[in-house]
């Protein structure tokens, strides 16, 4: 896996390098995921354009009542041990406390799963949920700003193409009475890859009751992460019962593309997503109630 | 999470050694130089259970010095004797005997010749924490370091080779009638496993391994068999599977092949039960084996405790017991929460 | 003798029962100890494998013209090139250090590259080019057995069967009140060592060749080694390195007679280290199983037969899997006293990866299946599956399933008391059967 | 194409030639002869190649060299670097934690790490912090009871 190597200082310059790499060159966040596919040569290439010398990527800010930023190359763990995080967005910090190892974690970036664009990234479905937008520079060095919902394209393939870069994810401020949840299933408990996986962001009405609005997104189920459309549709506007739950559950079944593998059949994995779905609604649910009580007092 | 609980329990029993009349065999040479320090050169290897620590106590204990007085040498084939494979938990069984023959035999040497050095009877004296003593008194008499010395200045024999043959009769070929192994291992161990009922993911919570050591000659050591027998057999019963498609392995990788991590594992208990076998060095026996087969079965039985479903293949995945609930509810058979 | 002090007369003893701390702990602890992958010798080759990567089929040529002129290589080596026997194997010696007229398994090595350092080694292996002719292979428990089916070695497919036979088994099921009967399968499990199994040869100027390797037995190593080589035993030196887990794993030739060859061939010092791939692709796993089980009892709680098949998948090559399985066959009873008994095992040949020896060794297997049936008897009678076990369990003066009368040192009996004990104690109570 | 490399290396700078898609775990092992950090899997699957950097628990074999360049890297070597092992060290010993011994010295940099940032951990801390050591020869228990034990003797020490 021979390859050359470069340590730009500024965004400009890492746009350069990559230009000039015509599609040959990758760039390279934590590395966690490249290094094992170079290794495996499930992945060739021959540069490696490394971002985490460049400032602006790094590091993360939570403003209340001004969301959360979190530059591309920030290591998993920073987040994953801040209190500012997980008060309010607990599904980011379930997530991040799930991948992989944490010896993992102090090295990959946020930025670098999302970039990978593994369907079982455990890191996508809260921020698709939380209704999350990527910054990035296109190859033409223009800036844009794309939902991270919209950010795959399939299995290891982003809206980035060959040239392009993820600066920062933004994680707006949720609206009050707003809980979330994430959930992933795997056979062990800690150091494993999703069989399947959910998040939900729920906001409840004024009184605490019936669902205002409401987004679930689902993890190694399909060739990206995705929403469950339907399954948000129909709690809309009603109390999270436990048969709402369940036919919300089942109606995000219905939706999701899983495959088999070895790690679990299409089948299987369908049902997870009925399981998990109800999983994360009711935690959320429970965390959005949670929330009304403390933000009205 | 719907969940339920359940307990199992799962016994064995194991041949130790080889049996087959495969030859099965221990040797050592001890060796005593003149300041009393002493090395053994043992065949067995040493994989971190610890039959070097073994090794060591039982020299220890039968030539009477201290531990910290012995080094061993281990597997070589340039500078040790054969002493069979570090397999079939024989290592303590066979190997132990061997080099209590050999110590014994030493001892025998530090005697003679302190006998002649005290002008006592041989049959008076003992060896004990690096002292010739009075016996009965147990007073010092003089050092084995002493006697040592003695020994090599006198040019005699301060050495010695032990052997020890395990080695059965094979089963009649027929019938398989016959006394297969010279002894057997014994374990029972008490699984207490909680199931997802709407997953099917298994989670053990808890682990009681009941193991006859025969005599543990080091507990730490004989827990850490335990323990780690019963991890690897928590392993094999929910997460590790190497699959082959048309031959081909599909799980080359640690991402895919899952071994047990620290959170997954709950803290085993261990209950080391001692029945002496006469066979063995100081009547203890191999557990690394009889550790680690009852955990399996305890899992299987105990998921049937907890969700009356009986699972039949292995490894017992979250999948493979989601269907089968899933089929016992198409029959009706399961029972409902 | 001082027989009247001995510890074992009086019990007392110094350091027996002690927790006398392992000598060579400290030394792990503080990252010293050299395993043979942290060994570096002056003038070390580096090793790197071909692996088959396909189940079976002939080998109509090797061409390794390509990767012997990478630049930093030493050797490259096929079976041509294997001075001795080129087989080893515990059992019986049908594994080929190289492969020569066949692939047998997705795990034979088909050649081995020595080069300055691990990179060309890898290129050069990238560059060896193999003419491989597919044959069907031969992968589950049917085919195996399928007298019609290609003979993956002379001899056929089933390498060995062997019976138990105790008692009048008509009898036995005539007297029973319930009889359970099931299938149960098993699978394929590596030993996973988090060491990936390493070597380090040289010939040491009295011509010697000496092997350090992280093994569970240097001496039949050596034994395999020499024949494989052409080499007199007493020219061969196995030196156990630390060893990072064995688990039965490294009871087996894993990277001896390989950089034995190497070493011998290139005259310099070789290094072999695994990856964790190749570990997981190459030598021993656990049996998989396939065990057919009907057992009996009264209704007064005794057993009254065992009558079972059991079938191991060897793989492609027998290694310690005739013991294994004959093992599985002789204790399919568990631990308990059965009267009656049929049992059969048959070691198959696939050409699936070879399985040997692994911590459990066959009984692994067997508990799977006797444990089950055990608990499904005695909740078919209405009993405490710890109470069925106490009961039938085996006592001094009965016999194992092979005859063999209990005496000294039988300990089920004081296991399951304990466990009873630990529930009473803890107020633990089994959900089934139901009061 | 080689390059210089000077690394920050328990507490020395050590000036090393290594490709920059080598490995730190590589080159701490090749170049520099430290080999207490092992390689059990080279994807960060067991994590008996964990080292600090910058003080945190990584696995150093999928740090790529260059970009440990200007970072603080310490391995196992360093621990009783004065000669007097770590408590960590000390209590694995002691309470039976080490078996085979390969993946000790990554799993007593993940213990270390975590009584540097938590002196005082439960139990269910300790076994989510060495949940990325892979040890197939204990089953943890004696692990966790030596990290636990190595902070008593830690806090003792401090008190």
């Amino acid at each position: 896996m021979r390859f050359d190597y470069f340590e730009p200082a500024t965004l400009e310059e890492a746009g350069e390098l990559l230009r000039e790499g015509k599609g040959a060159r990758k760039p390279l966040a934590g590395g966690t995921d490249i290094v094992i596919q170079l290794r495996r040569r499930v992945v060739r290439t021959q540069g490696l354009v490394n971002l985490k010398r460049i400032p602006e990527l790094w590091g993360w800010a939570r403003e209340p009542g001004e969301g959360l930023r979190l530059g591309a190359c920030t290591p998993m763990r920073d987040l994953e041990t801040a209190a500012a995080v997980g008060e309010r967005f607990p599904s980011i910090t379930e997530a991040l406390r799930v991948v992989g190892s944490l010896q993992l974690r102090n090295i990959a970036s946020v930025g670098g799963n999302l970039c990978n664009a593994s369907p079982s990234a455990d890191t996508a479905p809260p921020l698709v949920a939380l209704g999350a937008t990527a910054s990035v520079r296109t190859p033409e060095s223009r800036l844009e700003t794309v939902p991270v919902e919209n950010f795959f394209e399939g299995p290891g393939a982003s809206v980035l193409g060959t040239g392009g870069l993820l600066l920062a994810v933004e994680v707006p401020e949720p609206a009050p009475c707003t809980g979330d949840a994430f959930e992933r299933f795997t056979p062990r408990s800690a150091m494993d890859i999703a069989i399947a996986s959910a998040a939900a962001a729920v906001t409840l009405d004024a009184a605490g009751e019936r669902v205002a609005a409401a987004r679930i997104a689902l993890g190694a189920v399909a060739p990206t992460p995705v929403r469950a459309l339907r399954a948000e549709e129909f709690v809309l506007e009603k109390e999270l019962t436990p048969d709402v739950v369940a036919r919300a559950g089942r109606a995000a079944m219905d939706e999701c593309q899983p495959i088999d593998d070895i790690r679990g059949s299409a089948a299987y994995r369908r049902e997870l997503v009925g399981i998990l779905v109800r999983r994360v609604l009711r935690q959320a649910m429970e965390r959005a109630r949670a929330r009304s009580e403390t933000e009205t007092v | 999470m719907a969940t339920r609980k359940g307990l199992g329990i799962g016994s064995m029993y194991y041949g130790i050694g080889y049996g087959f009349s495969r030859a099965d065999i221990g040797s050592a040479e001890i060796e005593m130089a003149e300041d009393g320090t002493t090395t053994v050169y043992s065949g067995a290897c040493d994989m971190g259970q610890g039959v070097m620590t073994v090794v060591t106590q039982v020299a220890a204990e039968e030539l009477g010095i201290e531990p910290d007085q012995i080094r061993v040498v281990a597997a070589d084939t340039g500078s040790t004797p054969d002493a069979g494979p570090t397999s079939g938990s024989r290592a303590t069984f066979v190997q132990g005997v061997a080099v209590q023959n050999a110590a014994q035999e030493l001892r025998g040497q530090i005697l003679d010749m302190a006998s002649r050095m005290l002008e006592c009877p041989k049959e008076n004296l003992h060896v004990r924490r690096g002292e010739v003593c009075e016996t009965g008194t147990d007073r010092p008499l003089v050092s084995v370091g002493k006697v040592a010395h003695q020994l090599h200045f006198h040019g005699r024999r301060a050495a010695a080779w032990g052997w020890h043959d395990n080695t059965t009769q094979d089963v009649d070929p027929e019938t398989s009638q016959g006394d297969a192994y010279a002894t057997y291992g014994w374990a029972t161990q008490l699984a207490e496993v909680e199931v997802d009922t709407e997953t099917g993911r298994i989670r053990l919570t808890k682990l009681v391994s009941a193991t006859d050591a025969g005599k543990a000659i080091n507990p730490v050591a004989v827990e850490g068999q335990i323990e780690g027998g019963a991890t690897m057999g928590l392993g094999y019963a929910l997460y590790e599977q190497h699959i082959l498609e048309n031959g081909v392995p599909r799980t080359a990788s640690l991402a895919f092949y899952l071994v047990p991590t620290s959170m997954d594992v709950p803290d085993i208990e261990c209950e080391i039960v001692e029945v002496p076998d006469p066979r063995g060095p100081f009547g203890a026996k191999g557990v690394a084996e009889p550790a680690t087969i009852p955990t399996t079965p305890a899992i299987l039985n105990a998921i049937y405790d907890a969700i009356g479903i009986r699972i039949t293949e292995t490894p017992i995945t979250p999948e493979r017991v989601f269907f089968a609930i899933q089929e016992a509810r198409a029959r009706g058979e399961f029972e409902e929460d | 003798m001082s027989e009247d002090t001995s510890p074992e007369t009086t019990g007392a003893y110094h350091w027996i029962g002690k927790n006398v701390t392992k000598p060579d702990a400290l030394e792990k602890a503080l990252g010293a100890t050299e395993y043979v992958g942290d060994m570096v010798v002056p003038g070390m080759l580096h090793a790197k494998i071909l692996w088959a990567g396909a189940p079976h089929g002939v080998i109509r040529n090797i061409d390794t013209k390509d990767a012997a002129r990478v630049p930093g290589v030493a050797a490259v080596l096929t079976a041509s090139d294997v001075p001795g026997t080129n087989r080893y194997g515990l059992a019986v010696p049908d594994q080929r250090a190289l492969a020569d007229d066949k692939v047998r398994s997705a795990g034979d090595a088909l050649a081995l590259v020595a080069a300055e350092d691990e990179e060309a080694a890898e290129e050069a292996v990238a560059k060896i080019k193999v003419d491989l002719e597919p044959l069907r292979p031969i992968l589950t428990y049917e085919d195996a057995l399928d007298p019609m089916a290609p003979a993956i070695h002379e001899g056929g497919n089933v390498f060995q069967h062997t019976t138990v036979r105790k008692g009048d088994l008509e009898k036995g099921i005539e007297e029973s009140d319930v009889i359970v009967e099931n299938a149960y399968h098993t699978h394929r499990m590596d030993h996973v060592p988090m060491e990936p199994e390493a070597g380090l040869a040289y010939v040491d100027p009295s011509g010697v060749l000496n092997i350090l390797v992280g093994t569970q037995y240097p001496y039949r190593d050596r034994r395999q080694i020499a024949p494989a080589l052409d080499l007199a035993m007493n020219k061969v030196r196995v030196i156990q390195a630390p060893i990072g887990g064995g688990f039965g794993r490294k009871d087996d030739i894993t990277a001896e007679i390989h950089v034995g060859l190497l070493a011998l061939k290139t005259r310099r010092p070789v290094r072999l280290v695994y990856t964790r791939e190749e570990s997981l692709i190459a030598n021993t796993k656990r049996h998989p199983m396939a065990m057919n089980f009907r057992t009996g009892a009264r209704k007064d709680g005794l057993l009254t037969f065992l009558d079972g098949d059991i079938y191991g998948d060897t793989g492609a090559g027998v290694s310690l899997g005739a013991y294994v399985i004959k093992k599985a066959g002789i204790h399919a009873t568990g631990p308990y006293d059965v009267p009656n008994i049929r049992v059969d095992t048959y070691t198959l040949y696939t050409n699936n990866l070879v399985s040997g020896a692994m911590r459990g060794f066959g009984v692994m297997q067997a508990a799977v299946a006797h444990e089950s049936q055990m608990d499904q008897l005695a909740h078919r009678l209405g009993m405490s599956p710890l109470e069925f076990r106490i009961k039938n369990c085996l006592k001094p003066g009965l016999a194992s399933s092979t005859g063999q009368l209990m005496n000294e040192g039988c300990g089920i009996e004081a296991t399951l008391q304990r466990i009873k004990d630990y529930m009473s104690a803890h107020d633990l109570r089994f959900n089934r059967p139901h009061a | 194409m080689r390059q210089r490399y000077a690394l920050r290396v328990n507490g020395e700078t050590r000036e090393t030639e290594a490709e920059p898609h080598e490995s730190l775990l590589d080159v701490l092992r090749e170049n520099l002869r430290l080999t207490g950090s092992k390689k059990g899997c080279n994807e960060a699957e067991c994590g008996s190649c964990t080292v600090l950097l910058n003080g945190r628990p990584v696995v150093s074999c999928l740090v790529l060299v260059p970009d440990a360049v200007g970072r603080d890297i310490v391995t196992i070597e360093a621990l009783a670097g004065d000669g007097t092992p770590h408590p960590v060290q000390r209590q694995m010993v002691e309470q039976g934690g080490v078996q085979c011994g390969y993946c000790t010295p990554g799993m007593i940099m993940s213990a270390y790490a975590l009584l540097q940032e938590n002196p005082h951990p439960t139990d269910e801390e300790i076994r989510f912090a060495i949940s990325g050591n892979i040890c197939r020869c204990t089953g943890y228990g004696k692990i966790v009871k030596a990290v636990r034990a190595a902070a008593e003797e830690v806090g003792r020490a401090a008190s």
